[in-house]
């Protein structure tokens, strides 16, 4: 199923999209889902710098991984999933993203939309989506536009038309829509609420493009989704800003998934640069140089404590599951902004560092070790670190509670 | 040699305190965290005048909070690691003298559990129970180690004289008894549990660091002080096998500059609330609506919690640790500790200053006595330089080199 | 005339305040100006610590150090003036304040009324001022009060009665006002509009209190001016406000002695380690630790780059003074914005490093090593940093000019 | 031997064009300047198709700028250093791989002026002012320094053969002759400069880091090279005293560096103006109003301008240096220029990394070619480890030690 060169510009009607579902491995427990993490990622890890230089989009990979069971961590128990802790969702992702930044990101938003699923679906929405990842079912997202005025604004319409749904628009950013099974696509509805629609990328009228051309994260195939008259059954159709109107943990789940991404990077970039400097001649000197010494234990201590923060955020997270309100998701909405400035940090910090104590040696092109620095720079941008300061502070500072949206 | 025939030269003072026994660690944080109300409305005083704070330290020790690492086989609460350093952290938030005095009382009852004899450790863990308070006289001037010191421990006849002078011996002026660090004449590193009021000890307060002021981390004398061969704890087999002894006394330290930390950052959120007043540019109504100073918060927040959850990090690797650990698990933890140092002083430091950048001139005036926050932090965070700590760390994780073991550290 | 004991209330009838000025030297130029700033430097060092301690006000030090003729270095060539380059005074007041920093602010206000006198005087106020300063008077500061809004907020009133004017209120922060002959008041008319009236302290209803008790910069004498329906004829009366109201260069002067204090505290604490290091038996460990070998050289470098910028915004200012228009002053606003924002840097940096170098005996009370810290912490607040990386950003981001006011 | 007899093997190209003699520092920037706008409209596209800047660099010699540092003697402009640290960083803005190639060419021209004969100065001189471009061929894989060297000049009859292999030659691919670092039977360095198509010199474009792409910086083999007499400076003679060579280079890389750094920052403020979006909370209509956005390039600017002002003091002392400084003056200049380093190092790398967080996502996409100002700052800060600047500098001011000479460097 794995495609060796994609071309840049494919339909969606291409290998991983529009196939049904593999059968999926059921994950008992957290310990487990731990286990499948490590074991895939030794896999993962092998060719992950041979896709990012080909831009060869990991089909066959992502199959592995939804096939492993991972993907149904957080269907929750009455629906027959294993309902992992978000510690461990995070632990996960963070593992698989250390081996390839890119395929740990792709189910950020598949996460995403589960917890929209959980907010706002009805129960035979949930049991009939529960049931299709269970099965191994993949999700993506359609969800940002460019050229809009900010990342909240969006052009995608919505409307009801006799028995079913039309959607019209044109997405970007689509990570995880290449690969996905099922599409769900925000869209503003006649009275200007945003609804959430979901279509199968075979669905007449959708088409998944391969143009995300960032120089990081390469292989996630974030690109265009373009929706032209599509045609969606009101199953298909639930509430998207209600998910925010209310508290959920959406936004805080969809946030320490990237968080976790961005820990996984740092952690490759500091075991490239010890693997590099123990590997070569030249290193030798730098080993025994007792201030590339200490800038190494200075990245692993704020590796440690990004790791500790992210820990913290995920049981916090928890925590706010057992027990929704606007008190608990404002305390895991500046936990999880305080792992992501964290993670960010030390990812960016580690990537920069990884040259500075490896030398002009570990430029060389085809070792590829910047692409570690892409993907880090690339990745933390989703949504600015410079707000989540500004949440956190507000926070502790005026008591005021974090804003409700995706990205906190 | 039998405790049974142990009589202090005087009754010592804890015996007359009715000591609580804390039931679990629960009850021992509500009961830190009730004294560290009261502790902390008079610390700015006590700093200024440079008081010591005796009868806060008579509560603190009479809580029953200086026996919680007690082991459970001797009636002891056997804390853990991550309680302890939380009480620390609590303490030293209200008053961080008031924290730093009992760091070497749980270093010496660590000590006692890992080399007492069985009669040693039922008697002085009942004493420590019963509400006993042990000092410390370790540091000399001018030593690098333990294998330097110029205080020895020499038989005479059935007992021992011990001499020398001791500095930086935070908690001996409190003391009930004060444990000394002496080498014997096989230069083998010995601790002398000295009750106080025993001829020849004298214990004087001439602390004179800027921060700190009310810890009285003074000088000890002995002169020929004569002392029963029971006393004497060969704490020097800790060192000879590997233990977490070092470890557990760098994690006080660090619970100590955590809990400084969030006291600066407290009174940050406070001043900026209460009293700061918008800064012109700003065209905001309060203080506390500067969007550059909130930013500046998160970033104290976010800080502040890491160092905490790294803190925690390492006491739960101490707690997780093996009755005898090998020499990796040791360095293990060792290193754990260090990075919860790193950044509980980086953060002490970085609140303690910017606790007057955002709460603006007002905050220096004298009557708030502020600045005895960062003048506690730059001083207590002096210990052992934290620059060589990024080196033992780095030297671990990319060298597997594992970092030295220090004695009495 | 110094008192070796000042009761920490005193009225202003006290030594200093009252005297008739003595007769200064005159400076020739900035050559002769930084000479005689290191001979004056090397006496005021020696006792520094001590007036600190005691919180002993420098009486006799600063009719030394205006008796010099350095206080009038800024007044024009036409009046009778050296002129001396800004650039020139900042190292003037760096080389004081090495020595002893509330010495170098104490003429702060100083040199920021003068350039309010070069704004906004008649040319008879100007002949008058100038000539007084040369002759040794020194001008103090009534500006800032507490309680109010923000800094920018005054109560203090001022109205003409018959052929005079009134002043009555409350001044807090009045650096210079206890050692000065004169002191300049701000107040706020009948028409709201700011007024600068220059008092003497021996005058009716004036008094000067020495209150000040901030643990930093202790012998600024910082403290009150109370002005209880004080009269004040018409010729010592000058706008103020619309020294903002069209460029000048008022606020950048204010400023860079502002930042040039800092400098000299940074300096002082730099080389105080030094000192430290180089003559205790533990500093030879500290001197050959190859880690702490690079922190001072991280100093030096960040030392070196505030002087730098401080140099640069010197000669910046100086382009302002010869061609004072809106871009000039901008440019000015934003240069010594810059320079201040590392100055205050550098200072905390340095203060904070002093005591990591030199390890737990640079603590010992007796040797007041933390009066750098205090001073420093103290000093750099008087405006508050972040909103210089503001008004920097907003020059040369949305090229927005810096709002004018006394701190920029 | 007489410079009269040199002959090269082929006409060097630079007869062939004809180059101004820049009148003034003023018009050697204005020059620069205007170059600089030519050679920035398609660095991004060179980049990324790792296109040799053939004809730019033929404009770039072409007009003058490699002579500028040929003394006033020999009919040159003898610019100051400010200045040519000033074309530097003008060129390196607009493009960085074109910047660093003439580094050597200046460096070269410095090593003939200390210790070229007076024909061969006027020789080579002309040559320069003519447009003759000097490449280098230095370094050598696994190597420490000169002495080291593996490259070897030995006597055959009345000429001399080379031998080697050298990496890192940056330039050598556009040069009109090669300086070539080689041992004497003596062990002493010789710098032989070997015209391009001498018989046995080949140049290998094989330079792959992810950086700096584009300047040719590869490998160059001698085969046997029969090299004439008069071709040789006996560089070595500029190590065995105290020469401004070593911080002259140093100051062209640090230039380099501040280039990038305001390359950086010019097109994070160009982006942020014309292309970002305002993020949802900060509620203002345009990204560039975002006030945490504003204070970061804030912090930035004054980075940038501290590392330029910390730049130009270095070139002041550099050209305020005595022709025959001592060792004091050199090491003076040399930790000057090292504080030169470490600012430019840094803000290269800040600013290349903020761009992205004050830009956006958007500005990751390979169209926009944004990356390459990264991974040029990464790879050309690499030079030699900043870290050891700072000890360097530290060693100089806390305890008078004067750094090592590096030959080459």
């Amino acid at each position: 199923m794995s495609s060796p060169a994609i071309p840049s510009q494919i339909a969606s009607d291409q290998p991983g999209a529009s196939c049904a579902p593999s059968p999926a491995g059921r994950v008992q427990d957290d310990q487990e889902a731990l286990a499948l993490a490590h074991e895939l990622a030794a896999h993962l890890c092998l060719e992950a710098s041979l896709r990012d230089a080909r831009r060869q989009l990991p089909f066959a990979e992502i199959e592995k991984y939804s096939a492993s069971g991972l993907w149904a961590l957080t269907v929750p128990k009455e629906y027959g999933g294993p309902a992992v802790s978000i510690t461990t969702l995070a632990e996960v992702t963070a593992i698989i993203s250390e081996a390839d930044s890119s395929i740990g990101q792709i189910p950020q938003n598949h996460y995403y939309m589960l917890e929209v699923v959980r907010a706002n679906g009805t129960a035979e929405q949930k049991q009939q989506i529960y049931e299709l990842v269970l099965s191994g079912a993949r999700l993506g997202n359609a969800l940002s536009e460019v050229g809009t005025k900010t990342v909240g604004h969006y052009n995608t319409r919505i409307f009801r038309q006799a028995d079913h749904f039309i959607v019209s628009g044109r997405k970007y950013y689509s990570t995880g829509a290449l690969f996905a099974h099922y599409i769900p696509i925000v869209a503003r509805d006649e009275t200007d609420d945003l609804l959430l629609a979901i279509v199968r990328p075979d669905d007449s009228g959708v088409q998944v493009i391969d143009d995300w051309e960032s120089f990081g994260q390469r292989t996630t195939g974030s690109g265009s989704t373009v929706l032209d008259n599509v045609s969606v059954q009101p199953e298909w159709v639930l509430p998207y800003e209600q998910a925010f109107r209310v508290p959920t943990a959406v936004g805080p789940i969809g946030q320490i998934v990237h968080a976790a991404v961005d820990l996984g990077i740092a952690r490759a970039a500091i075991n490239e640069l010890r693997n590099f400097l123990r590997s070569t001649r030249r290193g030798d000197s730098v080993t025994a140089d007792p201030l590339a010494v200490s800038i190494y234990g200075d990245l692993v201590v704020q590796l440690h404590a990004a790791e500790a923060l992210l820990e913290r955020a995920g049981h916090i997270v928890d925590f706010l599951l057992a027990d929704t309100c606007e008190s608990t998701l404002a305390l895991a909405s500046v936990a999880v902004a305080e792992a992501k400035a964290a993670t960010t940090q030390i990812a960016l910090f580690s990537t920069n560092q990884l040259f500075e104590l490896g030398g002009l040696d570990s430029t060389t092109e085809a070792l590829n070790l910047n692409r570690h620095w892409r993907n880090a720079r690339a990745h933390t941008l989703h949504d600015p670190v410079r707000w989540k300061y500004m949440a956190v502070g507000n926070y502790y500072l005026n008591e005021v509670y974090p804003p409700r949206h995706g990205a906190l | 040699m039998s405790l049974a025939t142990v009589h202090p030269p005087e009754p010592v003072s804890a015996n007359s305190r009715s000591v609580p026994i804390l039931q679990s660690e629960a009850e021992a944080l509500a009961v830190a965290r009730h004294l560290a109300t009261e502790f902390a409305s008079e610390a700015a005083q006590r700093d200024r005048t440079r008081q010591l704070p005796h009868s806060e330290l008579d509560r603190f020790s009479g809580s029953g909070l200086w026996a919680v690492s007690v082991p459970k086989q001797y009636g002891g609460l056997e804390a853990s690691i991550v309680t302890i350093t939380e009480i620390f952290k609590v303490i030293s938030a209200a008053d961080s003298s008031i924290g730093q005095i009992p760091h070497n009382h749980f270093c010496v009852v660590d000590a006692i559990r890992l080399d007492g004899t069985e009669t040693q450790k039922e008697f002085y863990f009942g004493q420590v129970l019963a509400g006993h308070r042990f000092g410390n006289a370790f540091s000399e001037a001018g030593t690098k180690n333990v294998q330097d010191f110029q205080t020895q421990i020499r038989p005479e006849g059935s007992h021992f004289l011990v001499n020398g002078r001791k500095f930086y011996s935070t908690g001996a002026l409190f003391a009930d008894s004060i444990p000394v660090g002496a080498l014997d004449e096989e230069k083998h590193g010995q601790l002398v549990i000295v009750p106080k009021g025993t001829p020849g000890l004298s214990v004087v307060d001439d602390w004179s660091g800027f921060g700190q002021r009310t810890t009285a981390s003074g000088s000890v004398t002995l002169e020929n002080v004569r002392v029963q061969p029971e006393w004497i704890i060969p704490a020097y087999r800790g060192f000879d096998r590997p233990t977490f002894t070092g470890p557990l006394s760098q994690i006080i330290h660090s619970a100590i500059d955590a809990g400084i930390a969030q006291a600066a950052i407290e009174e940050t959120i406070r001043f900026v609330r209460e009293r700061s007043r918008p800064w012109i540019d700003s065209k905001v109504e309060r203080a506390a609506d500067d969007p550059l100073t909130i930013s500046q918060i998160g970033d104290l927040q976010l800080r502040l919690h890491a160092a905490q959850a790294v803190l925690e990090r390492a006491a739960r690797i101490l707690d997780a640790g093996r009755e005898t650990p090998d020499d990796k698990e040791v360095a293990f933890a060792a290193v754990a500790v260090a990075e919860a140092k790193i950044l509980t002083t980086e953060i002490a430091i970085l609140a303690t200053n910017k606790l007057f950048e955002l709460a603006g001139t007002q905050s220096t005036l004298e009557k708030h006595g502020l600045d005895r926050l960062w003048r506690n932090a730059r001083t207590h965070t002096l210990h052992d330089p934290v620059r060589w700590k990024y080196h033992a760390i780095g030297n671990f994780y990319l060298n597997d080199v594992l970092p030295p073991r220090h004695p009495w550290n």
